[in-house]
């Protein structure tokens, strides 16, 4: 049964998921297709800055690391609208078995210094996230990484610990930016990127000026880009409105309306895999009681959600982390309403409706206290009994996420449908929310992997969504929309799904219209 | 000459908004003239009108008071027709303040403030004031006439800011000087130069004068005129020696009656005479002590004395003499630096926390100013019980039944204990001070100025209540004062400090006449008497010889004022001790006879 | 007689206090009565519509996410009141107590007493919430201590001056030479001589702990959901500002309103006692 | 004042601040103590901050060893001291640079908004203050009254956001970030801080002209007052020449906690404003664990805090003749 679902599902998936991508791109070079100009000086703000701010891509952490970053290097790929991997720096990548990739490098790409690009400087910076002491963000994906070796003066050949037909997707990681061979200090920055770097003050400001030298020819077209960071959601607004700033990231959704009221700024709707999750931990007998967990599942007013608290902006979602966006979406699986009464019936049949307890959410966990008090609200009404603990931003990943039967956690887009599954669903991943143990799950995620074939694959992801979807011990109310909000004349922008800015990457793309 | 008097007040009423915002009258009806270049005296007790009659006289009304009625001063009127007296203030007519050390602004050097009239009244140039500031210091005689101004007021002493107040109060030759209780808050000895500086002063620029005092003696000397107000009316007006020689309203009578303090009551030696408390060879002082095991400010220097059961002995002393010293190291608030004290032939610990209770149950203080002894926040019941439980562990009905003999011993009735101190009259408060030292039943009551806060009336009231309590109860008092008719009134013995030495010790009687110490004499003859002329007479201010030599701790220490100083004794060596044929304790250089002499 | 005269000093009052009190009074009867009159449940979404105007339904329109503003003002009220007043009341007690301690306890322990006081006032205020709500997460009890903690050292400045004043004054000398222990000298003799300048101080001090409550609320340090105290339902609404949302104008006004009343009586009372 | 006198106010000056200099000490060590304390009962640790959600155990251990914090806490209390007292507040753990260099930069952002909030704010507070201390009781002394009260109701947050509403987004006058140019002109200037020092000032007008008042009052109680109305001192003299120099204790005292809490209090304004000052490194701090840098910034603020406040009491004893030659 789960099989005939899975096949009957895949080939509208994939209709769906072409025509998605069309549309997107159509977008994307109806807006490109303007007069692109070279000039213009424009500040954009992101939503944080910290001393921790970086130059060194192994280490980014936060949205505005991501955007320095794809503004200074370049990675051997690129995103597209529909995260694939695009060639970068990289001309070609090839693989027979997912196994062994060889890249053939860009000829004649040069770093900001001077420094021609070569594949000893590729084999560094893929190979450096392995060394514990390098303190990479993505080291454990890095770790897949069996060896490199150059082939030619313009080749390489990257072999994997497995099968991973997602390594292009991978390389376009903002981590993965390729520095100069040796390179540990990261005072200053030294890429193949657009712009090159001006002025960079941790927790401040950095301002880029445009790379001439740049290898895709024309591009970049802005002059100088001023990235400063505005943790503040209203007063990134306002700055937008009061023409400080000419774009910014992560507008609330109650704030879309004021930015459109105007005629010179608008915003940029972005469909997104982001969602903020109810978490019910396995090693709690309450949380980990499938009456229970299926209860919290139907008292989630997902209609309520997606129109107060996101105002719209938001896809409902289905208790499983796979957003429409992804072209692995499994749309068949049929929408879990919202139930108080079938939840009331579950809690009595499991005798739970007189448990209280606590629920941490966190500002961190974007809406997650809002969300916290729907859910609070509803259970009120069948007799249920939660709190919610309002836990400070600070520390909460550390100390609370995953750490009590009920905290809420928020997950970005990742690049590919195996990264969410195994870093997220995998029994022995690091942050399996729910602590569950699905074998079956398992055993098909690495089925996927080493399967060559899209459609199979498919096939195979739209069955563990619905595992999750069933058995799972997350609620996934909805998809959250990013809003981005620019000055109208700032042109050539268009979504792409992993964040906001363009998935970080709209200085190669944007032009100033003035 | 101008036939029209130099200051007319008709039918004078100023009212204040009372509690319940009707307004009070404080002033009422009162009127009065001055001939110009005399002197008129408003004399009363505290609550009389007599500031608010002066103040009104400059058109000013403390906090909120309103003024009416027809007040002319020279051409100035009140509501304006000609000059208005606001607009004169400092110029025609000025004002010496109660408490110069106050009414002087502690950030400002004296000079500028002496001056600022002028300046402000553009009177003179700056240079012209100045110089003519020094002219009235060096008539006012203050030492230093050309420096002195340049000080700041705290480096002054209260004699001499005082002139230097009359010195601001003249510096635009006004027609018009009040003068507000000027000598109230000075020593005895000071207030007479004082007095003659001012009389010779205020002649000399011809001006008129009105001068507010609760002091009929010192009036005496002053006024042309008396104005006898009591609660805002005047009950008597006339020429001064008229009104002294034959008062006409009885309550006039009462306050010249007043002035001579006295006792009906005379408490009766014990046959067998014992020492009660015995303080000997006491040095005391405040601040780190130091090397040489002085403190840093030495205040008392071998202070002896003794007080049988049952005995009234007054300590009698000016400003910084360390009499008040004396009562703490007996109540154990100061710990002496050497020295004993012993109860009853018992030494007492240094300080209360080393005594018993039932020594300090034994000796009870009673401070000058009822107004902050007495907390404000409890009712006189609460005060009184908290001895009685503390004391004497009396609760409930004993204590209140305690509380009511007390408060019938005190002559207050007893509904009184219900009532809050701020609720109660000066001398009432003055009562209650000192039920709660009778609370105690103890032996010994130091009383540190119990009668000077007080008005005159009042203070007889006080003295005969002490008398009286002395004679019923058998409790001895060390009675402290700066006033040596009342230590005389009620004291059987009586010490004199100067400077925290003991100069003369001994009984009562011994003090009528001579030997008397040159201090002692001094004092004596300060306090001025009730005729005119008096001041005229005096000389009280004998030259001193040695008014040039700077203070010595080795020395006599009254050196610098004394006029009987004698060159190469009294400037060499430390006095002795004498004991006279009368029976009491000298310390000076000068022989008995030559002190008769 | 005592009622009386409390009668005729509030008659006494200029037009100002008179409102002052009226508004502390209205305020006081709404934290103590609010949840009982408050139409809907605070955390009820009874509304479809956010940041709606006033209707027959919602007096106060609803809020960012459709809850009737009424009800949650009226429960937010009285956690800012009673909070406050909580608050104010343990950093009165404990300043207070450590500045009467300092008075009529020894030097060296005057002089310690001080130094934690410089060592409290000198840490800005909203960072120490800061570390204090991340050690220990956010609780109503936290949140009144920190509030507290923070206004313990004004509160002691002011009342060790006051009692250091009172301590040299006769009647404390005579309670001494008597023999009483200090703890009777610094709350018999003492403290109740301070009351009354230190109800002026008592006042500001809500005032302050009203706004620092606000200004926590701002940076995520208040109150947990649903809960939400006044400055809390500002902060929430704060979006709607720029349509003029009751939901935001209603708890501004409310806050105003509550500070304003109490500085206003404060001031009545303090002038009534000078004149 | 000669020169006997001018020798004894210096000594005099001089013995204070060395006492209170070593006081002051005392009570930078005490706030290291306690920040260090604090700072330990917080969950997580810089290594976990720094690498994120997403670590593995192993590589947080590695990072922990390279900062140090695997030592146990009072070995680094200890070190902490020994190189602060050597004048070298050491390394920030997460932004690689000395925590000298960091602070640096930010101090004089602090210190220029405080200067600047202080211009404005101080003669404003004297004028109200003295205004309506004049007209004690009457119809101006009331009005600012109200409108002083009024100023201080309403949340800072809430202020500096109708502000930005208003001056910034409707009427596009001032810019809604505070971003100061590199060589800014004076125009430039003046708008880049316009709106954050009008909201500092806010407060800090309300506040101190209300201390100013108390003050003046207070003075205007005392006898020499009333001396100086009856010498026919014009009110203006009254204030300037008679009480303000008694006023000065005071005064000084409530602007010195102002001044501090500009200084350090000032964090909502660097948020709303995006003001890259100390306020709100020392949050960043917090947040990343960084306790060298939390701990620079903790003394900066508290010596600043005793410094101004040592500033006033100096001030108010050089104006006070008794205090000074004490």
């Amino acid at each position: 049964m789960v099989d005939l679902i899975s096949t009957h599902v895949s080939r509208r998936t994939l209709l769906g998921g072409l025509a998605a991508g069309l549309v997107v791109n159509g977008v994307g070079i109806g807006t490109a297709l303007g007069q692109p100009r070279v000039g213009g000086r424009i500040r954009v703000a992101s939503t944080s800055a910290s001393m921790a701010d970086t130059l060194d891509p192994a280490k980014g952490g936060t949205a505005t690391d991501y955007i320095r970053h794809y503004m200074l290097y370049s990675g051997l790929t690129q995103f597209d609208g529909r995260l694939r991997g695009r060639p970068g720096l990289a001309e070609r990548i090839e693989t027979q078995d997912n196994i062994v990739w060889n890249i053939r490098l860009r000829r004649g790409v040069h770093f900001h210094n001077g420094k021609p690009l070569t594949v000893d400087d590729v084999i560094f910076s893929l190979m450096r996230h392995r060394d514990p002491a390098a303190g990479s963000m993505v080291k454990a994906v890095a770790d897949q990484f069996a060896s490199a070796k150059r082939t030619g003066p313009l080749d390489l050949q990257l072999r994997l610990n497995g099968p991973n037909p997602d390594l292009p997707a991978i390389l376009a990681v903002s981590h993965f930016l390729i520095v100069e061979n040796g390179r540990r200090d990261f005072g200053r920055a030294n890429g193949t990127g657009p712009y090159s770097c001006s002025e960079f003050s941790p927790g401040i400001r950095t301002i880029v000026r445009r790379n001439p030298n740049y290898w895709k020819p024309g591009r970049p077209y802005l002059e100088e880009i001023e990235l400063i960071a505005i943790p503040d959601e209203i007063s990134r607004v306002n700055a937008l409105l009061s023409g400080d700033v000419q774009m910014v990231n992560a507008v609330g959704p109650s704030s879309v309306k004021r930015v459109r009221a105007t005629s010179t700024h608008s915003i940029m709707e972005i469909p997104s895999g982001l969602f903020t999750d109810l978490i019910m931990r396995r090693d709690n007998p309450v949380t980990a009681n499938p009456d229970f967990v299926l209860a919290m599942k139907y008292l989630q007013d997902r209609e309520l959600i997606k129109r107060a608290l996101f105002r719209g902006f938001a896809t409902i979602a289905n208790d499983h982390p796979i957003s429409p966006v992804d072209p692995n979406f499994n749309p068949d699986i049929p929408q879990r309403p919202f139930d108080p009464d079938r939840a009331k019936f579950l809690l009595k049949r499991s005798g739970l409706l007189g448990v209280r307890l606590p629920v941490y959410a966190a500002p961190a966990a974007n809406a997650s206290i809002d969300m916290g008090s729907v859910l609070q609200e509803h259970a009120a009404r069948i007799g249920l009994k939660l709190a919610v603990n309002r836990m400070p931003s600070d520390g909460y990943w550390a100390t609370h996420w995953m750490k009590h039967p009920m905290t809420f956690g928020n997950n970005n887009q990742r690049p590919t449908t195996d990264m969410m599954f195994s870093l997220f669903f995998q029994s022995k991943a690091l942050s399996n929310e729910s602590g569950w143990n699905n074998p079956r799950f398992d055993r098909l995620l690495l089925e996927a992997r080493n399967t060559t074939d899209a459609v199979l694959r498919k096939q195979i992801y739209g069955e563990m969504q619905w595992i999750v979807h069933q058995y799972g011990g997350l609620a996934i109310p909805a998809f959250i929309s990013l809003l981005d909000g620019y000055d109208r004349r700032l042109k050539g922008l268009f979504p792409i799904p992993l964040g906001g800015f363009m998935g970080y990457n709209f200085a190669e793309y944007a032009w100033w219209d003035a | 000459m101008n036939p029209a008097p130099h200051v007319e007040v008709r039918n004078l009423i100023v009212t204040v908004p009372g509690p319940d915002g009707a307004p009070l009258r404080i002033v009422d009806d009162v009127s009065f003239e001055v001939a110009r270049g005399e002197v008129l005296a408003l004399i009363g007790e505290s609550g009389s009108g007599k500031t608010t009659i002066a103040l009104a006289l400059m058109g000013y009304g403390r906090g909120g008071a309103a003024i009416s009625g027809r007040i002319r001063v020279g051409d100035a009127t009140l509501d304006g027709g000609g000059a208005s007296l606001a607009a004169q203030r400092g110029r025609q007519i000025s004002y010496v303040a109660q408490s110069a050390a106050a009414a002087f602004n502690p950030a400002r050097r004296v000079i500028d403030q002496v001056i600022e009239p002028a300046l402000i009244h553009r009177t003179a140039s700056s240079g012209d004031a100045r110089a003519s500031a020094v002219e009235l210091f060096r008539a006012l005689g203050l030492p230093s006439p050309e420096t002195i101004g340049s000080r700041y007021p705290h480096e002054l002493s209260g004699g001499q800011l005082q002139r230097l107040m009359a010195a601001m109060a003249l510096i635009t030759r006004p027609d018009l000087v009040i003068f507000d209780e000027p000598t109230t808050a000075l020593d005895v000895t000071t207030q007479v130069s004082v007095l003659q500086a001012f009389r010779r002063v205020v002649r000399q620029q011809g001006a008129t004068g009105v001068y507010v005092s609760h002091d009929l003696a010192v009036v005496a000397q002053m006024a042309d005129q008396i104005l006898v107000l009591n609660r805002g009316r005047v009950r008597e007006h006339n020429r001064t020696g008229k009104l002294l020689a034959a008062p006409a309203d009885d309550y006039t009578q009462l306050l010249i009656a007043a002035a001579h303090p006295h006792v009906k009551a005379q408490a009766a030696v014990p046959a067998k005479p014992e020492p009660l408390l015995e303080i000997a060879g006491l040095h005391a002082g405040y601040g780190p002590i130091d090397r040489e095991g002085r403190p840093t400010l030495p205040v008392l220097s071998d202070v002896s004395l003794t007080i049988m059961r049952g005995a009234a002995v007054g300590v009698i002393g000016e400003s910084g003499s360390g009499k008040s010293t004396v009562a703490r190291v007996v109540a154990g608030l100061l710990a002496p630096v050497t020295g004993t004290v012993s109860l009853a032939g018992e030494p007492l610990a240094p300080t209360v926390s080393g005594r018993t209770r039932e020594q300090l149950r034994r000796v009870q203080i009673v401070f000058q100013n009822a107004d902050v002894a007495l907390n404000p926040a409890h009712s006189v019941g609460d005060i009184l019980g908290r001895v009685l439980r503390f004391y004497h562990d009396l609760r409930g009905a004993d204590a209140q039944r305690r509380v009511a003999e007390l408060l019938d011993l005190i002559r207050l009735p007893a509904a009184v204990a219900e009532r809050r101190c701020d609720e109660l009259s000066g001398g009432q408060k003055q009562r209650v001070n000192l039920a709660r030292a009778l609370a105690a039943n103890p032996d010994l009551i130091l009383c540190d100025e119990v009668t000077s806060a007080l008005d005159t009336v009042v203070r007889g009231a006080i003295l005969d209540l002490l008398a009286d309590l002395r004679r019923d109860l058998g409790v001895a008092y060390m009675f402290i004062s700066h006033d040596i008719a009342t230590v005389k009134a009620l004291c059987d013995e009586i010490v004199v400090l100067y400077k925290g030495t003991t100069v003369q010790s001994g009984r009562r009687e011994s003090y009528d006449t001579p030997p008397l110490h040159p201090y002692t004499d001094l004092l004596i003859r300060s306090v001025p008497e009730l005729r005119p002329g008096w001041l005229a007479d005096e000389t009280v201010q004998a030259a001193a010889p040695f008014a040039h030599m700077p203070e010595s701790t080795h020395l006599c220490r009254l050196l610098p004022r004394c006029p009987l100083a004698i060159s190469g004794r009294c400037d060499a060596i430390a006095p002795p001790l004498r004991k006279t044929s009368a029976g009491h304790m000298l310390l000076c250089h000068r022989t008995e006879a030559e002190l008769i002499g | 007689m005592k009622r009386g005269n409390l009668a005729r000093a509030i008659r006494a009052f200029p037009w100002s206090g008179k409102l002052g009190l009226a508004l502390v009074l209205f305020w006081i009867t709404i934290a103590l009565v609010g949840r009982l009159i408050a139409p809907y449940p605070s955390g009820a979404f009874v509304s479809y519509e956010v940041f709606a105007g006033a209707s027959g339904k919602f007096w106060f329109g609803s809020d960012f996410l459709g809850r009737d503003v009424l009800s949650r003002l009226l429960v937010g009220a009285q956690f800012t009141v009673g909070l406050s007043a909580v608050a104010v009341t343990i950093a009165v007690a404990l300043g207070t107590g450590f500045a009467l301690t300092a008075a009529v306890g020894p030097r060296w322990l005057d002089e310690l007493l001080s130094r934690a006081m410089d060592t409290l006032i000198s840490i800005p205020s909203k960072i120490f919430a800061l570390v204090l709500v991340a050690a220990f997460g956010s609780s109503i009890l936290l949140l009144t201590l920190i509030v507290s903690i923070t206004y313990v050292p004004g509160n002691f400045r002011i009342a060790r001056s006051l009692a250091v004043g009172l301590a040299r004054l006769d009647y404390v000398e005579v309670a001494r030479a008597r023999g009483e222990g200090r703890p009777y000298i610094a709350l018999v003799e003492i403290l109740p001589n301070m009351i009354r300048p230190l109800f002026a101080d008592i006042g500001l001090r809500f005032v302050f702990i009203v706004l620092l409550l606000s200004g926590l609320s701002f940076l995520g340090l208040g109150l947990q959901p649903p809960d939400a105290d006044l400055g809390s339902l500002v902060r929430e609404n704060v979006n709607g500002l720029g349509e003029g949302a009751l939901a935001i104008l209603v708890p501004a006004l409310a806050i105003a309103s509550l500070t304003v009343g109490v500085n206003l009586l404060i001031d009545a009372a303090t002038q009534g006692k000078v004149q | 004042m000669s020169a006997a006198n001018r020798r004894s106010l210096w000594r005099g000056a001089g013995r204070l601040i060395v006492k209170r200099v070593g006081l002051a000490l005392v009570t930078l060590l005490l706030v290291s103590a306690v920040i260090f304390t604090i700072s330990g009962l917080l969950p997580g640790d810089a290594a976990q901050e720094v690498l994120g959600r997403g670590a593995t155990p192993e590589q947080i251990a590695a990072l922990r060893h390279e900062m140090g914090l695997d030592r146990p806490a009072p070995v680094r209390y200890a070190e902490w001291l020994a190189d602060i007292v050597r004048g070298d507040p050491g390394q920030s753990l997460v932004a690689n640079k000395p925590v000298a260099d960091i602070i640096s930069e930010r101090l004089p952002n602090t210190l220029t908004l405080a200067a600047l909030a202080t211009l404005v704010s101080v003669p404003f507070a004297f004028l109200i203050g003295i205004a309506s201390a004049v007209s004690r009781g009457r119809k101006l002394d009331r009005a600012l009254n109200i409108a002083t009260l009024s100023m201080v109701a309403l949340p800072e947050f809430l202020v500096a956001t109708i502000a930005v509403l208003v001056f910034a987004v409707e009427l596009l006058w001032l810019p809604s970030i505070t971003i100061v140019p590199k060589n800014p002109t004076f125009a430039e200037y003046v708008r880049a801080y316009a709106m954050p020092v009008m909201v500092l000032a806010v407060g800090v007008v309300a506040q101190l002209s209300r201390m100013i008042r108390a003050a003046i009052i207070t003075e205007l109680d005392r006898p020499y007052v009333e001396m100086a109305l009856l010498k026919g001192v014009r009110p203006l003299r009254l204030i300037f020449r008679h009480v303000l120099p008694n006023a000065v204790g005071p005064i000084v005292n409530a602007m010195a906690l102002s001044l501090s809490y500009l200084f350090g209090g000032a964090i909502i304004v660097e948020t709303i404003f995006n003001y890259p000052g100390l306020a709100s490194l020392m949050v960043n701090a917090v947040t990343s664990r960084d306790m060298p840098l939390l701990q620079a910034c903790a003394m900066i603020f508290c010596a600043a805090y005793l410094l101004l406040v040592l500033i006033a009491d100096t001030i108010a004893i050089l104006a006070n003749p008794r205090l000074r030659q004490a």
